[in-house]
């Protein structure tokens, strides 16, 4: 199943769930960007790809409350790693 | 003992209190956890979903920093990374080509042989024995659906769980803590995991399934060890809720937060009050157990 | 080196000593001739019971008796007529195997296989490959020379002929 | 020695491309060759009495025969000169056929061969000792284990014989799971309507010794001589004086302390029982564990309405000896437990299935004793959590079998057919109910089989879904059966009111210490294991122990039956003769070297080889050597390749006469 | 700790033990075996670095004897050979009473100081310091110098020769050899009341002063050895040849392992190596 998905991103076929593949692509750019994930920076990537603005905006506010967003970037030092990893991934296609 | 310590992503947001109480209880137990240092994500279901390599390699850079640290043994309490752990260390093991190509990629020689292990194993090796005599509060009252989830006993191969269809391993660990377990049919079907937010519909569907048949078997709790099921059945149950109104809310514990309450540790620093599903309920079924003088 | 034991005409032969059990490999070798099955001459078998019979000191003294290479083939693991004499033999010559490469007497001169006694085919390909791995390798006269008395050193200027 | 080679030409066969005539001359320069000739048919009567006459004449007192493979005429020839007077075990052929005329072209290269072989024959022969073939007497008395139909039909073969047998059955009664089974595939026709006639002609049968309630303890000797200790259970009854009226038992108190085995747990029985209307023999006994009288000395109620003064409480086990020349293993099987993990057990156990968990999912012998006219319910199909009649009732095959990740890989081979058997039953009984099967294949290979198969489906329309169950759990009264039909590639769920699980078979628990008490094998289930798959299916690898019925294999009746008649048949076999005639090829040792590290012991197969104390006379121990049990060798001489001090050798391939064969090679 | 010789008169008195297996020092000041059986005796009892013998070969002496446990002083290294005859049922763990010794490594020549080029190789690979096991245990480890490995080397050039090199080498060895049999004598593991060279009905190994009687010998002993040998190198330290035998038990040893995973006298329970077998035992050498 995964081999699948993953050639048929490789031949740029369109996904029949764009949502999902959203979901994914701002879930690794976080990670590619800042080694671990962002919520807030993954959230907000994720609703301008699907544009669903509005969808969870109730949970928000309690979600802060909680503490359960953390707002300012994790600092991961070995982003050079990361980086190297998504390259490789991205571009040789194996 | 040390253990090495992986969080993972979630325990710095949605699954705060994941961290918090496992902190606390190992406190308790007097296990150190050397937190894996400058560690990263696992890459989780949307790098093995896009990208083979992804998924072999985000993991496989934490394994080599752990190499590194002189951890030999790494505690993964999410369910999702340890699973992406465990497969990323098993396919370098099995496969020459793609450990060389990771190798490569991180520029360093790879030892597969690390030990890795979730929070069920961790449990089960400190035993019910060690568990039972830091027991302070009495929780005889409390009846727990003990919920694994998909990622702790699939794939068999990974997840190396007591019973692949049926398992026990977990309620073993909470009636250590002297709760109850309930006999319930859902402790293995899917929350709808990553679809949390794609596809909340989904998640919805099945969390609610999950949830029905825990409060019909009698649970006042459902105990997981992901912090991904955890968020479906704590923080989607509003949206059931809101689905079906009057229905009463169960609240959906860590496995470390309910041995952390047995513990008598402090709610509040366990985390307790950062669910969405209000446990106060429960909390006034937990007594502090009468001691008894031998 | 052939032409000191031999004159240039004649060509060497081998000579072959093959332990064979009687319930597979002896039979498999008789159904290699009842199918007419064309095969080198060199070997010679004895006949045991089963390779468990097959003490290692026979291929050793096999060497001794001017053998150039030896064969030991049994029943297939499972198929022993007596249920275990061969996996027994096995693991003795996984041992003894080490012990005489170690010793100095080249693998190449020491075969083993399982010929059942429907094999025919097999027995044949096993006698006519090992038949030619030792015609290659020669004429034993190594293991030959070792038969000759120790000489002792006062005894070399008298110059014994050997 | 004065040793006669004979070379025969087998017509062209040999002589084609061997020059026997050169051979024959060649060997009568042998040391130790007194005669030598060549002859076109040796294993003709005239090439036969050119044997004996040399023998006569030049006064031979062993032969050497070039001729064809030993496996072949080896007989006829030490035949021939038996007859003239010279010990067939001083006769060697050399096999100038198979190994050398037939494979070779090149007559030089195979006249030198020739030789070559008749050398090492010649040689070999110098070493041979006259031997006589080992004679054991035969006790012509046969030990069946197990009264089920194997050991039934058994036991009846072999006592119709004419020869005495004895029958132990574990159970108070014999009957076996047959006699738990409603109908029989592929005809239904009533189970124990067909068994309890075997059954009480065993109890009546003169010459059967039925020991119900007992089990084999230990096993000593060998092939024709066994000496078995069995162990008599004790019944608390006196046997001789119980009529079986079965007062006691309806009188008995406890009756619900209890459940039935034989009703498989859905019935309870009293503390003093006798497992079913028909057993045989019809003896109740009590079981200590329940009755009060072995708590606390109260009741005894039995004992007081029993007119013959039966009841013995103070009876103790008793071990009783029976010597027998041939032991039939029919042991049969019992279901995989497919509840929790037993603990060290090899199956994983279907916790999924909620078998014990939830009331209305049982097994097949469960559904048996439902569909059962002697049943708890009388034949109706009744689920036990509530005694309602099941309108939607699921079967699911291969329960265990071919399941690695539950621990058995094998299939049970008869759960195919009973279960459409279930499914029958069912549908006779409650027609507008529906039944569904799951199963992975359909394996329906025997006599009408498949038909009766298609008669469930066509005739009786049971539904059949290819795919396994995942999960079943129970919601309102119903069991939800959770699978997938793998054909139309989708989940099914199915509400059901009874689930039928048709678990695997798997040897009785005990089987494997049975096998270590007789010597045999077992596979790695405890399935006793037989000396070949194909040429000896019933012997094992242990002479005159034979095995029947499922204790070797998944099997149904009718292979159970024809297999005890096999076995049956073997047992006459040995016991054709008064002895027991074996070639002497056995190992014998030399006490006087042995040192007793007993490494040979190590490596016999047999457990032919046993420790021997010698000692002084005043009886002080001197050493501990081993000794070969002659009865129980088979000469293959694992053991004399073992010996590091060659204390222990195999007459017949003596080291001598290998070595012999070994040094005529110089001479290749 | 107690010293060697209160322990031992305690056994004896106290009858833990009928008789002890130790060493004594002759006037050269070496170290012999010893056996006593009175508590007088056990004064003569001692034990340093000149304690070469491996003691576990006297036990045969006392096979079939019934009254009283057998004491013996043991090193961690002859142990093992004691570990072994349990395995073989040679002796009975509760017919002995082992006396193990904390060792600190012994000679090589007696007649030459303690050092590191005088001491045995067995020392550097050791299983312990401590006996493996015991039923009391004597004497202070001091910490020494471990010596080179020279067999390791030797072991190594030979590997390393062609086959016929090989064979060259063992036979300019045994050319030496005089047949004497002190190597079988000396080996706690050669336990056999007549041994298959004294076999004459028939002959196993001619008698004869040739390389290949001697070959014969040697590969049969070293085979007799195989997956046995526990690696006292006793046989190195008797043979008056100086023919390194413990090589050959040493790569039989080493094979044992590579194969099988197995080691002789580790385990007094453990099946023996020759005697047992896998179906699984590899084969890739037979077609």
């Amino acid at each position: 199943m995964d081999a699948l998905r993953e050639l048929a991103i490789e031949y740029g076929i369109k996904p029949p769930d764009p949502d999902g593949m959203a979901f994914h692509r701002s879930f690794l750019n976080q990670i590619k960007n800042f080694g671990r994930s962002y919520e807030i920076g993954f959230l907000l990537e994720y609703k301008l790809k699907t544009r669903h603005f509005f969808q969870d905006l109730d949970l928000a506010p309690v979600t802060l409350i909680k503490g359960k967003l953390g707002l300012l970037p994790p600092k991961v030092k070995g982003k050079k790693s990361i980086r190297k990893i998504f390259a490789e991934a991205e571009g040789g296609k194996a | 003992m040390n253990l090495g310590y992986y969080p993972g992503c979630s325990a710095e947001g949605t699954g705060k209190e994941a961290d918090l109480s496992l902190k606390e209880v190992f406190k308790v137990l007097d296990i150190g956890l050397d937190e894996l240092e400058d560690w990263s994500c696992c890459g989780a279901t949307s790098a093995h979903v896009t990208s083979h390599l992804l998924s072999v390699a985000l993991p496989a850079r934490n394994l080599l920093l752990a190499q590194k640290q002189g951890l030999n043994e790494l505690l993964a309490p999410c369910a999702a990374c340890y699973s992406r752990l465990v497969s990323s260390q098993k396919e370098m093991r099995l496969d020459e080509k793609t450990r060389m190509r990771v190798e490569e990629l991180l520029e360093d020689k790879m030892n597969t042989g690390m030990k890795i292990c979730n929070l069920l194993q961790v449990f089960e090796e400190i035993g019910p024995e060690k568990l039972k005599d830091h027991i302070t509060a009495d929780l005889k009252n409390l009846k727990v659906a003990c919920y694994y989830g998909c990622l702790l006993v699939r794939p068999a191969d990974i997840a190396l769980a007591d019973d692949v269809e049926d398992p026990h391993s977990m309620e073993a660990i909470v009636e250590a803590t002297g709760a109850k377990t309930v006999n319930w049919n859902f402790k293995t079907e899917c929350c709808g995991a990553a679809h949390s937010i794609a596809h909340t519909d989904i998640v919805v569907k099945l969390s609610k399934k999950i949830l029905d048949d825990a409060i019909k078997r009698g649970a006042d709790v459902i105990a997981v060890a992901c912090p991904m099921c955890h968020s479906n059945l704590d923080m989607r149950q509003i949206a059931i809720i809101d689905q079906d109104k009057g229905r009463n809310p169960i609240p959906v514990l860590y496995l470390t937060e309910l041995i952390g309450l047995a513990m008598g540790i402090d709610p509040a620093a366990l985390g307790i009050n950062s669910h969405y599903i209000d446990v106060k309920p429960i909390l006034s079924k937990i007594t502090k157990r009468e001691v008894v003088c031998a | 080196m052939l032409l000191q034991r031999y004159n240039m005409e004649e060509k060497f032969e081998p000579k072959i000593a093959a332990f064979v059990c009687n319930w597979c490999t002896y039979t498999g070798a008789d159904l290699a001739g009842t199918s007419r099955l064309k095969q080198q001459p060199n070997a010679r078998l004895i006949r045991v019971p089963c390779t468990g019979r097959i003490d290692p000191v026979f291929i050793i003294k096999a060497f001794e008796s001017g053998a150039d290479g030896v064969l030991v083939s049994g029943c297939h693991p499972g198929d022993c007529h007596y249920n275990a004499g061969n996996f027994h033999a096995r693991r003795r010559w996984i041992m003894f195997r080490e012990l005489l490469e170690f010793a100095g007497i080249d693998s190449s001169r020491l075969h083993f296989s399982w010929v059942s006694a429907s094999e025919g085919k097999k027995w044949v390909d096993v006698i006519d490959g090992v038949t030619e791995t030792v015609r290659k390798k020669g004429p034993f006269d190594q293991y030959r020379k070792m038969s000759r008395k120790i000489e002792l050193p006062e005894l070399e200027e008298e110059g014994v002929e050997i | 020695m004065r040793i006669g080679v004979f070379v025969c030409h087998c017509g062209e066969n040999i002589g084609r491309t061997v020059d026997c005539h050169a051979v024959a001359e060649a060997c009568a320069h042998f040391p130790g060759v007194a005669h030598s000739e060549d002859y076109k048919y040796m294993c003709s009567d005239p090439g036969q009495n050119l044997i004996k006459q040399a023998i006569r004449e030049k006064g031979l007192d062993a032969v050497v025969v070039g001729s064809c493979s030993p496996h072949m005429h080896e007989k006829t020839f030490r035949k021939a000169c038996a007859d003239a007077g010279v010990n067939p075990y001083m006769v060697e052929i050399a096999n100038l056929r198979e190994h050398c005329s037939w494979i070779h072209d090149d007559i030089k290269a195979g006249t030198r061969k020739s030789i070559d072989l008749m050398r090492f024959a010649v040689e070999k022969v110098k070493f041979n000792v006259p031997l006589s073939p080992i004679r054991v007497p035969v006790t012509k008395r046969t030990l069946v284990i197990g009264g089920g139909i194997s050991g039934i039909q058994a036991a009846l073969d072999v006592a119709n014989a004419g020869y005495e047998v004895v029958l132990v059955e574990k159970e108070p009664s014999i009957g076996g799971h047959m006699s738990q089974l409603s109908e029989t595939f592929p005809t239904l026709d009533c189970s124990q309507c067909i068994l309890t006639p075997r059954m009480v002609e065993v109890y009546q049968h003169p010459k059967i010794k039925l020991m119900s309630y007992s089990e084999v303890e230990k096993v000593d000797g060998f092939i024709g001589n066994f000496t078995v200790t069995i162990r008599k259970k004790a019944k608390s009854i006196k046997e001789e004086f119980c009529t079986g009226c079965g007062l006691c038992a309806q009188k008995c108190p406890i009756k619900k302390k209890a459940l039935s085995e034989f009703d498989e747990g859905l019935s309870f029985r009293s503390a003093m029982y006798v497992p079913f209307p028909q057993a045989v023999p019809n003896i109740p006994v009590i079981d200590r564990e329940v009755c009060t009288y072995f708590k606390n000395g109260k009741c005894a109620l039995c004992k007081s309405v029993c007119g013959r003064d039966a009841i013995d409480f103070d009876q103790q086990d008793r071990f009783v000896k029976e010597e027998v020349g041939a032991i039939i293993v029919a042991t049969g099987y019992k279901l995989y437990t497919i509840d929790k993990k037993p603990e060290g057990s090899i199956y994983k156990g279907y916790g999924e299935y909620g078998y014990g968990k939830y009331k209305d999912v049982i097994d097949g012998l469960q559904f048996e004793r439902i569909a059962s006219a002697s049943g708890p319910t009388s034949g109706e199909i009744l689920r036990p959590s509530d005694n309602k009649e099941p309108q939607k009732i699921v079967f699911i095959q291969c329960v265990g079998s071919r399941d690695e990740s539950k621990g058995i890989s094998y299939c049970s081979k008869i759960c195919c057919m009973y279960t459409a058997k279930h499914a029958m039953l069912y549908k006779h009984k409650v027609h507008h109910g529906e039944a569904y099967v799951f199963y992975m294949d359909i394996r329906s290979g025997g006599k009408n089989y498949e038909e009766f198969v298609r008669r469930a489906i066509e005739e009786d329309h049971v539904k059949y879904i290819r795919g396994r169950v995942s999960k079943i759990y129970e919601e309102d009264g119903k069991l939800i059966v959770r699978g997938e039909d793998t054909i139309a590639g989708m989940p099914v769920t199915i509400d059901a009111d009874l689930v039928v699980l048709a678990t695997a078979m798997v040897p009785q628990p005990e089987a494997s210490v049975l096998a270590q008490t007789l010597g045999v094998s077992y596979d790695k289930y405890g399935y006793f294991q037989e000396v070949h798959p194909k040429l000896r299916p019933v012997e094992t690898a242990t002479g005159g122990i034979f095995l029947a019925g499922a204790c070797h294999s998944p099997r149904d009746i009718p292979e159970c039956v024809s297999m005890a008649s096999a076995a049956a048949a073997k047992t006459m076999v040995l016991f054709g003769s008064d002895m027991l005639e074996r070639e002497p090829v056995v190992a014998e040792v030399d006490p006087s070297t042995c040192a007793g590290c007993f490494y040979c012991k190590k490596v016999c197969a047999y457990n032919a080889i046993d420790i021997n104390e010698i000692r002084d006379r005043k009886g002080q121990l001197q050493k501990v050597v081993a000794h070969v049990n002659s009865g129980l060798c088979q000469g293959c001489g694992t053991c004399n390749a073992t010996c590091p001090s060659k204390s222990i050798e195999l007459i017949g391939f003596r080291d001598d006469q290998i070595f012999a064969q070994i040094n005529a090679f110089a001479e290749v | 700790m107690n010293g060697l010789n209160e322990v031992c008169r305690e056994a004896i008195s106290g009858n833990k033990a009928a008789l002890i297996i130790g060493y004594t020092e002759d006037k050269h000041h070496h170290l012999k075996p010893f056996i006593a059986h009175t508590e007088a005796d056990t004064d003569k009892l001692t034990y340093n670095h000149n304690a070469v013998n491996n003691l576990a070969v006297y036990l045969h002496r006392f096979r079939n004897r019934t009254e009283g446990r057998i004491g013996i002083v043991v090193k961690p290294c002859d142990l093992k050979a004691i570990t072994a005859l349990i395995q073989e049922n040679r002796v009975k763990r509760d017919d002995l009473y082992v006396i193990g010794v904390n060792c600190s490594g012994v000679v090589k020549d007696q007649n030459k100081e303690f050092s590191k080029e005088n001491t045995q190789i067995k020392c550097k690979t050791c299983a312990g310091k401590t006996p493996a096991w015991y039923d009391v245990v004597v004497e202070e480890s001091v910490e020494f110098e471990l010596p080179e490995d020279n067999n390791a080397l030797l072991m190594k050039q030979i590997e390393e020769m062609s086959a016929e090199e090989r064979l060259e080498f063992w036979n300019s060895e045994f050319e030496k050899c005089i047949k004497c049999y002190a190597c079988r004598e000396v080996c706690p593991m050669c336990y056999c009341d007549q041994c298959i060279v004294d076999k004459t009905e028939p002959r196993w190994i001619e008698s004869s002063a040739t390389n290949r009687a001697n070959f014969a010998w040697n590969m049969i002993r070293a085979f007799h050895q195989a997956g046995r040998c526990i690696g006292c190198g006793e046989c190195d330290r008797v043979c008056p040849a100086d023919i390194p035998l413990s090589l050959l038990n040493r790569k039989m040893g080493m094979v044992a392992f590579k194969e099988f995973g197995y080691r002789h006298g580790t385990d007094m329970n453990a099946p023996t190596l020759i005697g047992t077998f896998s179906t699984s035992d590899h084969e890739e050498f037979i077609r």
